[in-house]
């Protein structure tokens, strides 16, 4: 599974992205190829979640290209980014505080009928996603207080767990997690490292963001290392090169 | 020679200043020396508008405002315009203890509503009753309006059951209206002291089902809609101002004073009781 | 029990209160709504009368109907101030074309049509021109629409007469009841059901819930943003015909401060200016509630400056009661919950 | 260079202009008010004449004043749809005073205190009626306001005269220079002062930035949120002062929709209704920015009905160029950036 | 250090806690010592954060009573929290998003002069506070990209040492920490454990949430487990009980 295959799903080539004067992402590029989990390090402010905005249609890269299976794209929207096969779970959540989980779950991609209408116009069946998403969030073994209340008021792990579950179920080319595991619990983080394996071993491209190195360690092919908007390094994580990783991360000498 | 500039400016975009306008500019056609800028508020309540408006004439030059006050308080704008050397006629409402006016153009609302109410004396008798459709509460011209109808009343005890405010709109007007009706189901009359609420009420009466002849409505300026309420008999009877020989006589007057001429000082353009009979001569 | 008491738990204190207290309590706005019409209805007997309840029912059907597209709106964080101007501009544009063509259904046409290219500038200015809130292009299209609805209805500022269908639609009776009751209720009913059970309903309140998640979701952000213009300009133009259909003429000046009329219904049916909450349905609360005051002040004689106060007073005692219920229902499922363990 | 290259880069191709346009774009609203005046004074040669200039401070003194205080109470998330009432019962009860005791300062002091009494009430019931929203209290406290008004007023509708001092406050100037721009000035410096140096006006900002973080922070939230009503109250009270020095009078019928013209004046003025953001001298700049085209429509004898449309579309446009030099300045920045590295 | 001290500093005693339906916090005692870092351990929505925002005067106790050195207080507000010395670092983080750095950290407790008026009324002494507010985040080795910008747009793990090292400045009794490090980089997560055994250190009672067990047995001085609103077991933590707390916190059986 550490082989990767010869062409890239996903590349990003010469990224620049300034923010006024605060210079973001400097002539980055990655790779993802399908099968593989790549995890994305960095001190905090180094440019992740910049970058990774930059893939799904968040923000426009000021300079550069990306490229999805050999083509390249003009992402100019996240409707843009899903209707290419990136799905994405951003680091501050992007959950609406006034909608219940199942309506959290589908939102933007409700299940709806008749077929033939635009999406817009179709009517919700309320039932069939309330059932698959508890069905789904049932998975991750979190426990939530009612199904039929909304989100605002869950608990920091509750929330999270709903946002990666959002994001597992849609997957169909390249999922990016952007620390997904920071405010789960012991059992529950266990639950979604299990459903990254099972992302992989469907095919996905997998983009992992974490500061956990353990997490790095156990799951990721590759890792990409970023220092202050930079790329600094690329390697094959494992418990032998651990510390020269951190090195890599906070910059110093190994 | 030099072509006198005056100022003409308006309360607010309904048809009597409309009319007004409209003989003012008749007025200009006809005497090619004069050349009128025109203005006006945005509502019966816009005082600051109107204090803008003259200001700006007067930055503009002209010799004299033929001006319809909103409010008496615009009266310091005015003292400013004439201590420039500007000429100022009022037309339609006084402002009172005001002396810096060259001439004055109106319709005494307080007289105009006596008729009205003398009207509702020769049809009512004792006892009966009356909801009154007020105007804007606070603009005096309106409130004179109520205040001359009550006078002319006199000698008559009438029974006042009813009075709600308007603003002059048709919609509350048909409103409170309504309301009259319901809480009153055998009211006698309906006082409505400008012409939009006149036509509402004719309105309310009609969707109601009682009949023309079970109740009186009178009411005031003969216009927005009255006409057609006079003509089907709902309503019975308005009071007409004469907007176009106000207009005219006034804008005479400034040009005469701006000329150096002598004027009258208090022109009345009188006031009418215009019923289904006599209506044709007001149109 | 405990050292720090909450209060409330006394007035629950016999249990078989509670179901019957959560019951009532969980009805919402609408209780505080019957509240007001039972006292009414004790100051005065002519409240009750058939008739009036009629008068009730025209006298508010402008301000409900739209209400709910203001509440639209509302819900995605937006304000329509242009709505009252929008309707005048629609009622004369509807008697112009009455002036050249005898057909009920031009005529309404035109009106929905002038309302609803109205709210479609409103929506694509403020979206495309990235303006930062629709406050400032409703409040310029307010005045615009207004100055154009004089411009063109100048000399004839009242248009008297409309097309006998609009007026028996917004002025007249069947069995009693007002068809304009019935107009009421076909919008609210079609405007519950978009909102609740269709796609588009939901992505309104996700936009209005979070704007930035909204976009991130791939939902069509701007798109949902223009509709609810689009609509509440809509539902002007249904207010138009309802409002020339009931004084069967059409005014430049119709429709003067219905923006903060509708604005008030909808918040105080519960809806918030943060936008994704609220149920449609409560802004029709709301415009009944103002009406109810409204006609009740006249039917009890009110002094004219009195009414003014008066109703400013009711209003805000009707939403103070409303927050006072929400508290006691929230109090009455924890001491229900805590009795049930 | 590069695939997905930005917009507007070519505009700041060479090098040089780049200083020069940030420096330009930087200064905000007040560059499009600029503008405005230069595009006015081309088109009428009255524009800069003196007295002119003279007439639009003293026309915007009363909306600038009132925008101030109408700016803190949007930074907390709220509004104040009272003013103009509140500022109509103020010059009546300083009217009122006139006619039993002959002393400005007492006259005055009536103003300031009725207008921050309504103020306070606006906050108080806000704040402990727990309710969602302000919108309510002050709309219905614009009807309570305006119905007191009128019903102080009965009888003497317009009350002629006023002391001396208040109407050479309001009405008079020195050395040419209106006296109330002197006061508008002067209240703006100290807002500006007690929101950007004093401590409570850092809560403020905390207080719309994010509510409950506020509360956590253990910044005194209820308190701040009456302080802001009361000085909304008080720069109504201000604005009294202004307008019946101005006319010489009190009317209950002033100040007639002031609360949109300050709300417009804010928003302008690049806040945000979501509270937290916007500088007050800006509002100062939006005010002047109404008061201007206002003046300039006069000047140019735009018709009526063609004034309100003009109106409504050139202030559309001011707020959209001001979009439009953001981005450009958001621009010139990213530019000057990349070529420093 | 691991010897608690004879009365704790603070303590609550039955403690209920209901939203609606939902029964947060059954019957939970816990108690806090000076010079002691106590961890407070639970799965998802175990009610963690809830029993923290009652103590910190968020959410009123439906019952029970909180106890601070010795006395039964009623803590109605987060002022009247801080006012008593108990200092909280919130899971959901509570910045303003539209204050610079300096103004988020001094919020509410501003430097201001002159010291006798109101501390309302009083005048901010802007450049003290940028100095004294940037030399803390500077021991916490996180990197801002501008001092003077607002923070909403600042990187997750950028937010989250704001709010700690707010929280630690102003520390004199009690500090509450709700999962301070879960969003840190390897390097800063590393200080901010530094910086807790430093307010140890000083004789603060360190009341800490986590979901990292690492940092929970380098740590902590003594656990307290919650699961499902109810205390279930209290425990020094250990290497060798490592497993033991695992099982108690997701309820398994050893
Ligand atoms: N929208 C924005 N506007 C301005 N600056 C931004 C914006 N987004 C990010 N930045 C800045 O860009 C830099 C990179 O931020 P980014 O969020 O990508 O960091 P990160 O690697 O994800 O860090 P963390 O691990 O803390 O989440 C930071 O200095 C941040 O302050
Ligand atoms: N304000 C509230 N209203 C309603 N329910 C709430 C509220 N706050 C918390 N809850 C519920 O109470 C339970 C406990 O939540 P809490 O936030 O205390 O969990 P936690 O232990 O901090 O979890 P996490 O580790 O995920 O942060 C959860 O089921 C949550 O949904
Ligand atoms: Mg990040
Ligand atoms: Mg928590």
């Amino acid at each position: 599974m550490t082989e990767a295959p010869a062409a890239p799903v996903l590349a990003v080539r010469h990224a620049q992205k300034h923010f006024g004067a605060v210079h973001a992402l400097k002539d980055v590029s990655i790779e993802a190829y399908r099968g593989e989990v790549l995890a994305l390090l960095g001190d905090n402010g180094a440019g992740k979640s910049t970058l990774v905005k930059c893939i799904s249609g968040i923000h426009p890269l000021d300079e550069g290209e990306i490229v999805l299976d050999g083509q390249v794209v003009a992402i100019r929207s996240p409707a843009a980014a899903r209707r290419v096969g990136v799905e994405t779970v951003y680091q501050d959540l992007a959950l609406f505080d006034n909608l219940t989980p199942a309506q959290n779950f589908y939102c933007g991609r409700e299940i709806a009928f008749p077929a033939w209408l635009p999406q817009g116009l179709r009517f919700l069946r309320g039932r069939a996603m309330d059932q698959e998403a508890a069905a789904v969030i049932e998975r991750l073994k979190v426990k939530l207080p009612k199904f039929d209340a909304p989100v605002a008021l869950m608990s920091g792990g509750q929330r999270q767990a709903i946002a990666v579950a959002r994001a597992t179920v849609f997957a169909r080319k390249v999922v990016i997690l952007d620390e997904p595991t920071a405010a789960l619990g012991v059992r529950e983080s266990r639950k979604v490292l299990d459903l990254i394996v099972q992302l992989r071993a469907e095919g996905n491209a997998v983009i992992l963001i974490t500061h956990n190195m353990e997490h790095v360690i156990e799951l990721a092919d590759r890792a990409v290392v970023l220092r202050q908007g930079r790329k600094v390094g690329e390697m094959k994580p494992d418990r032998d090169n651990q510390r020269k990783l951190v090195a890599l991360i906070v910059g110093a000498e190994v | 020679d030099e072509k006198i500039k005056i100022g003409f400016i308006t309360k607010f975009p309904v048809p009597f200043f409309t009319i007004m306008e409209d003989a003012a500019k008749a007025y200009a056609k006809a005497h090619p020396e004069v050349e009128i800028t025109f203005g006006q508020g945005t509502s019966a309540t816009d005082i600051e508008g109107q204090i803008a408006l003259i200001e700006s004439m007067v930055t503009q030059g002209v010799k004299g405002i033929a001006l319809t006050p909103v409010d008496p308080t615009v009266a310091p704008a005015l003292d400013k315009a004439i201590a420039a050397g500007v000429k100022v006629v009022l037309m339609d409402n006084n402002i009172p203890d005001w002396q810096g006016r060259t001439a004055l153009a109106t319709t005494d609302n307080y007289n105009a509503g006596k008729i009205a109410g003398e009207y509702l004396k020769s049809v009512l008798k004792e006892g009966d009753t009356l909801g009154i459709l007020e105007g804007v509460p606070g603009v005096p011209a309106l409130d004179d309006r109520v205040n001359g109808m009550l006078e002319g009343l006199k000698g008559v005890n009438v029974k006042i059951v009813g009075r709600g405010t308007t603003k002059c709109t048709e919609e509350l007007g048909i409103s409170v209206a309504e309301d009259l009706l319901t809480a009153n189901p055998h009211l006698k009359s309906i006082y409505a002291a400008c012409g939009p609420p006149a036509a509402g009420a004719a309105q309310a009466i009609k969707n109601a089902g009682i009949a023309n002849d079970a109740i009186v409505l009178v009411g005031f300026d003969f216009c927005c809609g009255e006409e057609e309420a006079l003509t089907a008999g709902i309503e019975d009877a308005s009071v007409a101002q004469f907007p176009a020989k106000m207009s005219e006589r006034g804008v005479d007057a400034l040009v005469k004073a701006i000329r150096g001429e002598k004027v009258e000082s208090l022109i009345d353009s009188g006031a009418a009781l215009v019923t289904k009979e006599n209506m044709a001569q007001f149109k | 029990m405990a050292v720090l008491r909450s209060r409330g738990d006394g007035l629950f204190a016999r249990a078989s209160v509670i179901p019957l207290a959560l019951r009532l309590l969980s009805i919402g706005p609408v209780l505080i709504l019957v509240l007001l019409a039972v006292l009414f209805s004790l100051l005065t007997p002519n409240f009750l009368k058939p008739g009036n309840l009629g008068n009730i029912a025209a006298q508010t059907a402008v301000i409900a109907i739209v209400a709910i597209g203001q509440h639209l709106v509302i819900l995605t964080r937006g304000i329509d101030l242009s709505v009252g101007a929008n309707l005048a501009l629609a009622t004369v544009i509807g008697g112009l074309v009455f002036r050249s063509f005898d057909s009920a259904i031009l005529v309404m046409l035109a009106m929905l049509l002038s309302g609803s290219a109205v709210g479609a500038v409103n929506g694509l200015v403020y979206v495309f021109g990235r303006l930062p809130h629709p406050f400032i292009i409703t409040l310029a299209s307010l005045s615009i629409c207004r100055g154009l609805a004089l411009e063109l209805a100048i000399g004839h500022t009242t248009m008297r007469g409309m097309p006998e269908l609009i007026t028996t639609i917004g002025g007249a009776s069947t069995f009693g009841v007002p068809n304009s009751l019935f107009v009421v209720l076909i919008v609210t009913g079609l405007a519950v059901l978009m909102a609740k059970a269709m796609v588009w309903g939901r992505w309104i309140y996700a936009v209005g819930g979070n704007p930035q998640a909204a976009l991130g979701m791939g939902i069509p952000v701007r798109a949902v943003l223009v509709s609810t213009y689009v609509i509440s300009g809509l539902c002007a133009g249904i207010g138009a015909i309802m409002l020339a259909g009931r004084t069967a003429a059409s005014s430049p000046l119709y429709g003067n401060l219905l923006e903060l009329d509708t604005i008030a219904a909808v918040i105080i049916g519960g809806a918030s200016f943060l936008g994704g909450r609220g149920h449609i349905g409560h802004a029709l609360v709301g415009a009944v509630m103002i009406g109810v005051i409204r006609n009740a002040l006249n039917l009890l004689n009110v002094d004219v400056f009195f009414q003014m106060i008066a109703l400013g007073l009711i209003i805000v005692m009707a939403v103070e009661a409303d927050v006072l219920r929400n508290h006691l229902e929230a109090r009455a499922r924890v001491v229900q919950a805590s009795r049930t363990q």
